[in-house]
């Protein structure tokens, strides 16, 4: 281990560089590399997901060569598990020992917000989302150098609610979910658009981590016309096993990691309940569409060998939006990280972009993306299952269309508030 | 609660208590011969259960329709070859020293766990039963009117594991060796009987035990990364209950956890896990070695 | 008196030098290495110290501190101003950091009481079940402890104005308290009571007989070491600005664990130079092993640890020192242990 | 038969064994002497079930100090213990099960409920509910099924009711007819000088003296000053 | 002897274990200031006894009273500070404490506010009563030398020293000779000798030596049950006695 320079010699050092910057404007000429440290969890529970997002990740720094705006990439990763405190010390890791200059992730909720609390305090830096999709990272006490340019777990609910009382026409809907703030998320969101479709909720809700749903499946009311199922990976598949172990028919509305790749690479009888299932997210697996259909094909190119995986799962995807947005305004700005990177967090602002599955992407006043989402359907494609794109709902912003203020004054979702009122 | 719901949950409860014996009984059994706590028994289910799954999938491809019977054999292979693996070249020498023991168990598991992560992923991952156990039978007085005749089956595998340890401890001479041990060691070596060959049997025993449950518990719920902490927690809580080393201690202790830990969700279902805590402390304070457990001198 | 097995005067020398270094360090060293090292090898170190103290002096191998130090970090985050969500109690740090370590304390004669007809092994796998129980109800509580996220945001209390978190400062009160507690442990030791614990530790049927009531100052050495926890678990939630399910989880819960066995359970030095260590191989694993299997390296670390030296570090130290006494793992209770050695002992009547 | 030399055990600092030789042929051999100086020790030292510091225990010909008691029972020793040390969980049967060599050998199962038929009524009851006597029974029963070539007995009067000693002492007194070695640690000098020929009599970790047995019997002063209610021994 | 209540009573005590009756029906009565030596072979149940007295065991059945109060239910330390002191067959120490702090913790136990946080001072009572308790022990030398450190016959002058030092009104003793050199038991015979009158004294001893000079009285136990009470001098001379002991058939 050596000892390396304190922040303090580091950022006289910059200033310095800052310093002569202006009778040398060739900042090009600085050989130092940037410093992308990235972070996601590669233990825990959503170790999984962190391994499908490095993946990604390690793609597209691949086709750019390590080089952004003309600077090479020094990558740096690190992992946590899923929990704030370790992903909070892995981020102070990574930038005052390693000194990176930009960090992407984290990649779950509540590691966001103590990430987002943490760059508050170390303003000249700048940090960017990994998968991170609790709403608060960026909707209540955003930071000004915390950066998102995937959708939030609510904007990924867009368009579910009134597809499944105005086209499906079920009247009544029970939700089950997890018990923490990602499924608050995505629950709130669907109630929200239910509720002002007309429909009617009923609400179970399990700890987080439980794996036996027998006695929750008992308690599932016989007048509901659906399930929305809000788990992901292990709870998602032990609770669709035991509802299908237990006979349960109800047509599924999935919440997004219900429907996603990281689930439908395990076999196993939760398959047959999950064909037909409906749900939204920012992605699809299958989708008629150019761009995305290359970028699949080069991730299967990549990684097919290594994993029985077409398609990256919608956290990896939420990786390499933030990831292409990094490299985007890197290249904008000629690799200049100059002045506390003001010039570089000035071209994240202003960035307008297509993402991999083609989708616009730009940034609020809270520097949170604006995107488009998708509906989905679980089906049968190619011999093996596949979310399949029906419905692209363009331009979901934070609110989900409602009005800001009204949004946020019907507080943070949980338990206690899942959303189902009217605006 | 109405009737139908109180059986439902008293059935789940049942079925919930069945798993937990067959993963519980192993660490009991290990316990009372060497007075080794064993903190990778989670580690010997997952052990068990991956063992399972490696065999599992390619057979299962092919169409193989005993891939489920093949998987059952592998996870007990895999987690008694461990087990005897652990108990050879770690435990064996230290027997008497029950907390270094303990705290190379732990080590084990912190070790075992990153490398099955490392090797078969952290996708959770699950085993689909032969299809003459898939689906659910008609059971009277229950909610839906059927039930997961997997889970049932559960019930039938539990019993098995009772009925058939009971009679290898009472009807054979390993039995009574095993017992003779949980007595006196000293004496039993004394006897001309090798106590540290008898010691890795038991140890093969009850990986092996692990290592059924592993299967058997992967096919009723997805298994992967965390189970080994939750499975040793129940093991824990359950011999706390009902006695270290008993085998009808085991039992009931199952049966009480899986009860408290069933009606708690129905219940209370934030609150579950406290109905478990709450039990054992309550048995603590009544009776410190378990409810049918030798009292602790 | 004698101090027991702990401070002898010609060890204050040495611990003046290390003083002396210690409060020089941060002047010497990076930002980084004084914060994320060095202070959080302390605030989690205190929590290793209250283990270490119950199983030295104790003959009491818990694994419920990190449980008290828990309900510490939970009782300030639900109740100082700025935590995130929002609390109605609102009271500030000066009431709110005794208030949580007046809780860790009772919560540690509480999970003393649970245990106290329980020892060893026993004794282990209860606190282990208290331990995984605790973490999966502060998961469930979405009421007060917001679940699966846990607490935001309790930035912690001035100091004379200047913000605890301040790095230089929050490193010279995490100093300041590590060694008062350690202070505390070894006066501690040397009293009317430390003795008295020593002696359950040593034979607790003898102290019976000579008229001490053994459960009661079991009892009391939890709390003591809950008291001390209780103070790790304040400084915790600090340092990593909140609390969540995931500081009391199971991993951290063993975590201290290896932090005091690495360290060695033969002295209340151990907990922190276990601690020490814990922290740079867990921060420096992805550096310096393949990046993604650091807990294989901490594993292997661990069990090399209680395979080849049972009293960890200090006690490799210790043997290399003097060879007085042979091998000692956390009580001599291990040897009393020994079936083998029980059926030994000729029992005459 | 057996031969000890100079055997020394101790306990942390207390030695309990100073420095024993004796030996053990065909006949019996007795060890007498009063509580806590060291027979028991002797016993399990022999037995392999405490470590020896020194000295050297030989058997047939063979070493066996430092081998575990399984080898040393394998060997042709077996031990009915001080305390009986009976398995609280085992039937009456299931002890002579656990050792039993089979039908043929010269102690069958059928033989010992011949000798002992109070054992055969007891066959189905636990070890931890027999009395002193049929635990004291089944100790020496479970020896015998060994077939050993030298049996070591602690104390194996000790809370037997006198009609009980009386039949031990035939017991014993067949065993050495049959063959097998005995050596006999007592304190009841009646039982110890009926079936021995020599006895040695210890005295704190050490053998003071050996003495034939009828010489013991005869010498009531010896006996009190070793072993009786009686002051003057050093 | 005085005829006031009896120092310690038995009435018809019993303690089984399984099938194994420890003690069997024993009623026994020393007065205070008697010196009662308890002899018995092998397994006649005298450190039972000694447990039962002091409280580790619970008789199964039977009443024991303690200068005329009933003591049968309470807990040993509670017996302690009633003045019950006792050492056991194979020293109980505190391995990991030195001489002193052994020594200290026994004056201390007894006394009042025996729970405090606070070190003893220098010119602590309590610990010059344990310096003192060490001088009578000849330890004083070995002060500050854990037990871990001290020689087999050190251990046993300690474990004597430290039933002393609670300044106890019955002391019970169990084969405080054992293991002794033939050298030291002269020291230990001078030590019982040198104990105050006012303090009775139940001895568990096999070396008649010490056993029979210091006696009273002499009770003979077999199998559980007290056989035989008489004088030291005619137990010495009862050939029944001699029998029992010797294992004849009474």
């Amino acid at each position: 281990m050596t000892i390396k320079p304190n922040r303090r010699q580091v950022l006289q050092g910059a200033a310095a560089v800052a310093g002569t910057a202006v009778f040398a404007p060739a900042i090009h000429a600085n050989p130092a590399p940037i410093k992308l440290g990235t972070l996601a969890s590669l233990e825990g529970p959503l170790a999984i997901n962190g391994q499908d997002a490095y993946r990604v990740v390690e793609l597209l720094l691949e086709e750019a060569n390590y080089t952004a705006g003309g600077r090479k990439i020094e990558w740096i990763r690190e992992s946590s598990n899923a929990k704030p405190d370790v992903a909070l010390a892995r981020t102070r890791k990574l930038v005052e020992q390693d000194g990176s200059d930009i960090v992407l992730g984290p990649l779950s909720g509540a590691e966001g917000i103590a990430v987002r609390d943490y760059s508050r305090t170390v303003p000249t830096k700048t940090f960017i989302n990994g998968s991170s999709a609790s709403q608060d990272n960026t909707l209540r006490n955003s930071s000004e150098n915390y950066f998102r340019f995937s959708t939030d777990g609510t904007q990924w609910t867009a368009g579910l609610g009134e597809y499944a009382k105005n086209t499906l026409k079920i009247d009544e809907v029970t939700v089950v979910a997890s018990d923490y703030a990602f499924p608050y998320s995505q629950v709130f969101g669907f109630s929200l658009e239910y509720t002002r479709a007309g429909g009617k909720l009923n609400y179970l809700w399990t700890p987080f981590g439980t794996s036996d749903y027998t006695s929750l499946i008992a308690q599932i009311p016989k007048s509901s016309g659906a399930l929305y199922v809000v788990y992901g990976g292990s709870d998602g598949l032990a609770f669709l096993t035991q509802y299908a172990q237990a006979g349960g028919s109800l047509p599924l509305l999935g919440g997004t990691l219900l429907a996603d790749q990281t689930l439908f690479a395990a076999r196993g009888p939760h398959r047959k309940v999950l064909e037909g299932t409906v749900s939204a997210g920012p992605i699809g697996d299958y989708y008629e569409n150019d761009v995305w259909k290359d970028f699949l094909a080069r991730y299967t190119k990549r990684w097919s060998k290594d994993i029985g995986q077409q398609t990256p799962g919608t956290l990896a995807f939420a990786y390499s939006v933030n990831l292409q947005a990094t490299l985007l305004a890197l290249k904008a700005v000629d690799g200049d990280l100059s002045n506390d990177q003001a010039a570089f967090r000035e071209a994240l602002k202003k960035l307008e972009f297509k993402n991999y599955i083609d989708a616009h992407v730009k940034l609020d006043h809270n520097r949170q993306a604006i995107s488009d989402n998708f509906l989905n359907k679980v089906e049968v494609r190619d011999g093996r299952l596949q979310t399949v794109v029906f419905k692209k709902i363009p331009s979901v912003n934070q609110t989900l269309g409602f009005p800001e203020d009204k949004y946020i004054a019907l507080g943070a979702p949980s338990r206690n508030n899942p959303g189902n009122v009217q605006i | 609660m109405t009737l139908e719901m109180f059986a439902t949950v008293a059935l789940n409860g049942l079925t919930v208590a069945a798993l937990y014996f067959i993963v519980a009984i192993g660490f009991s059994l290990i316990f009372g011969l060497m007075r080794t706590v064993n903190m990778a028994h989670g580690t010997l289910f997952l052990v068990g259960a991956y063992a399972g799954v490696a065999v599992f999938y390619p057979l299962y491809d092919q169409g193989f329709s005993y891939a489920w019977i093949v998987a059952l054999a592998a996870g007990i292979a895999g987690a008694a070859v461990f087990g005897v693996l652990l108990q050879v070249t770690l435990l064996g020498w230290m027997q008497g020293q029950e907390l270094r023991q303990t705290l190379v168990t732990i080590g084990i598991s912190i070790i075992a766990a990153d490398q099955l992560l490392a090797i078969f992923g952290g996708n959770s991952q699950q085993f689909f039963p032969p299809d003459a156990l898939f689906g659910s039978v008609s059971v009277p007085l229950v909610q839906t009117g059927h039930y997961s005749t997997f889970r049932l089956f559960q019930i039938a595998v539990a019993a098995a594991v009772g009925v058939g340890l009971w009679l290898i401890l009472h009807k054979t001479k390993l039995g009574i060796i095993v017992r003779a041990g949980v007595d006196d060691r000293a004496m039993l070596s004394a006897c001309g009987v090798n106590v540290a060959l008898v010691s890795v049997l038991v140890f093969a025993i009850g990986a092996a035990l692990a290592g059924l449950a592993g299967v058997v518990g992967g096919t009723a719920q997805p298994f992967g990364q965390e189970k080994d902490v939750q499975f040793l927690l129940t093991s824990l809580v359950v011999v706390i209950v009902g006695g270290m080393g008993s085998l009808p201690g085991t039992a009931l202790g199952a049966l009480l956890v899986g009860m408290a830990e069933q009606f708690g969700q129905s219940l209370f279902p934030t609150y579950s896990v406290m109905f478990t805590l709450l039990l054992m402390v309550i048995v603590l304070a009544i009776r410190p070695q378990g409810l049918l457990g030798k009292r602790l001198t | 008196m004698s101090t027991g097995n702990a401070l002898r005067s010609s060890s204050a020398l040495v611990t003046v030098s290390v003083l002396a270094v210690l409060v020089a360090l941060p002047f010497v060293l990076t930002e980084f290495w004084t914060t994320n090292i060095l202070v959080r090898a302390m605030v989690y170190g205190i929590v290793a110290l209250s283990l270490t103290f119950l199983a030295y002096y104790g003959g009491l191998l818990s694994l419920a501190q990190m449980v008290v130090a828990g309900v510490a970090g939970y009782t300030i985050a639900v109740s100082v101003p700025g935590a995130i969500p929002e609390n109605s109690l609102q009271i500030p740090y000066s009431l709110a950091i005794p208030l949580a370590v007046v809780l860790a304390t009772v919560s540690g004669l509480l999970i003393g009481a649970i245990a106290v007809r329980t020892r060893e092994i026993y004794l282990l796998m209860i606190t282990l079940a208290i331990a995984v129980s605790f973490y999966f109800f502060v998961q469930a509580n979405v009421e007060y402890l917001n679940g699966y996220e846990g607490i935001r945001n309790v930035l912690g209390p001035d100091i004379f104005g200047v913000p605890l978190r301040t790095p230089y400062v929050f490193y010279f009160v995490a100093l300041a308290t590590s060694f008062a507690l350690y202070a505390l442990v070894l006066y501690v030791s040397g009293s009317q009571f430390g003795l008295v614990l020593q002696g359950i530790r040593d034979n607790p049927r003898r102290l019976s007989a000579l008229g001490y009531n053994v459960a009661h100052h079991r009892i009391a050495a939890f709390g003591v070491a809950g008291f001390i926890a209780g103070i790790g678990g304040v400084l915790i939630t600090i340092y990593n600005i909140g609390i969540s399910p995931g500081t009391v989880s199971t991993h951290s819960t063993i975590s201290i664990l290896i932090m005091s066995v690495i360290g060695g359970l033969g002295h209340p030095i151990g907990a922190f130079i276990g601690a020490v260590i814990f922290t740079i191989i867990d921060t420096f694993a992805a550096d310096l092993y393949d990046r993604d299997r650091f807990n294989t390296l901490i594993g292997v670390v661990f069990l090399a640890i209680v395979v080849a030296s049972p009293d960890g570090v200090t006690g490799l130290a210790k043997r290399a020192g003097d060879l007085l006494r042979g091998l000692r793992l956390i009580a001599p209770g291990a040897v009393a242990a020994d079936p083998t050695l029980q059926a030994n002992v000729p029992s005459k009547d | 038969m057996l031969s000890v030399r100079d055997l020394r055990v101790s306990f942390g600092h207390a030695e309990i064994l100073q420095g024993v030789s004796l030996d053990v042929g065909d006949e019996p051999f007795a060890v007498a002497g009063r509580n806590g100086m060291g027979k028991t020790t002797l016993c399990y030292a022999i037995m392999g079930m405490v470590p020896v510091q020194s000295g050297g225990v030989v058997f047939d010909g063979a070493s066996i100090e430092g081998k575990s008691p399984t080898r040393v029972s394998r060997s042709g020793i077996a031990i009915v213990p001080q305390g009986r040390r009976v398995f609280p969980s085992l039937t009456v049967d299931e002890h002579l099960r656990l050792v039993s060599r089979g039908k043929n050998a010269a102690w069958s199962i059928e033989r010992v409920y011949d000798t002992f038929p109070r054992l055969a009524e007891r066959k189905g009851n636990g070890g931890s509910q027999l009395s002193g006597g049929e635990q004291q029974m089944l100790a020496i029963s479970r020896a015998l099924l060994l077939n050993p070539k030298l049996i070591i007995m602690d104390e194996p009067s000790e809370g037997l009711a006198p009609v009980l000693v009386d039949h031990l002492i035939e017991v014993l007194k067949k065993l050495a007819n049959e063959k097998i070695g005995l050596l006999l640690v007592e304190q009841n000098l009646r039982v110890a000088t009926s079936v021995a020929s020599n006895v040695a009599i210890m005295l704190s970790g050490r053998i003071a003296a050996t003495v034939p047995a009828s010489q013991l019997s005869a010498d009531e002063a010896l006996q009190r000053r070793y072993l009786g209610v009686s002051t003057g021994s050093h | 002897m005085t005829s006031r209540l009896p120092a310690i009573e038995l009435s018809k005590v019993s303690r089984r274990f399984g099938a194994l009756k420890a003690v069997d029906d024993v009623t026994l009565s020393v007065a205070e200031g008697e010196r009662r030596v308890i002899l018995g072979p092998n397994g006649a149940g005298k450190t039972t006894l000694f447990n039962v007295v002091c409280g580790d065991y619970a008789p199964t059945s039977g009443r024991i009273a303690f200068f005329g109060q009933d003591i049968t239910a309470l807990p040993p330390y509670a017996r302690a500070r009633r003045g019950i002191g006792r050492t056991y067959q194979n020293s109980l120490l505190f391995n990991g404490l030195d001489v002193l702090e052994n020594l200290y913790l026994a004056v201390r136990g007894v006394k009042p506010r025996r729970f405090s946080f606070l070190r003893p001072s220098r010119d602590d009572p309590h610990v010059k009563a344990a310096r003192d308790i060490a001088d009578r022990m000849r330890l004083s030398h070995k002060l500050h030398v854990t037990v871990d450190d001290l020689s087999h016959g050190q251990r046993r002058q300690l474990e004597v020293g430290m039933a002393l030092a609670s300044d106890p009104k019955l002391l019970m003793l169990d084969e405080p000779a054992a293991g002794l050199s033939p050298g030291d038991r002269p020291e230990l015979l001078r030590l019982l000798r040198e104990l105050p009158r006012s303090l009775t004294l139940i001895l568990i001893e096999h070396d008649m030596d010490i056993a029979l000079p210091v006696a009273d009285l002499v009770t003979l136990m077999k199998d559980g049950s007290v056989v035989i009470e008489s004088t030291p001098d005619k137990v010495e001379h009862d050939p029944a006695v001699q029998a029992i002991y010797l294992g004849e058939a009474v």
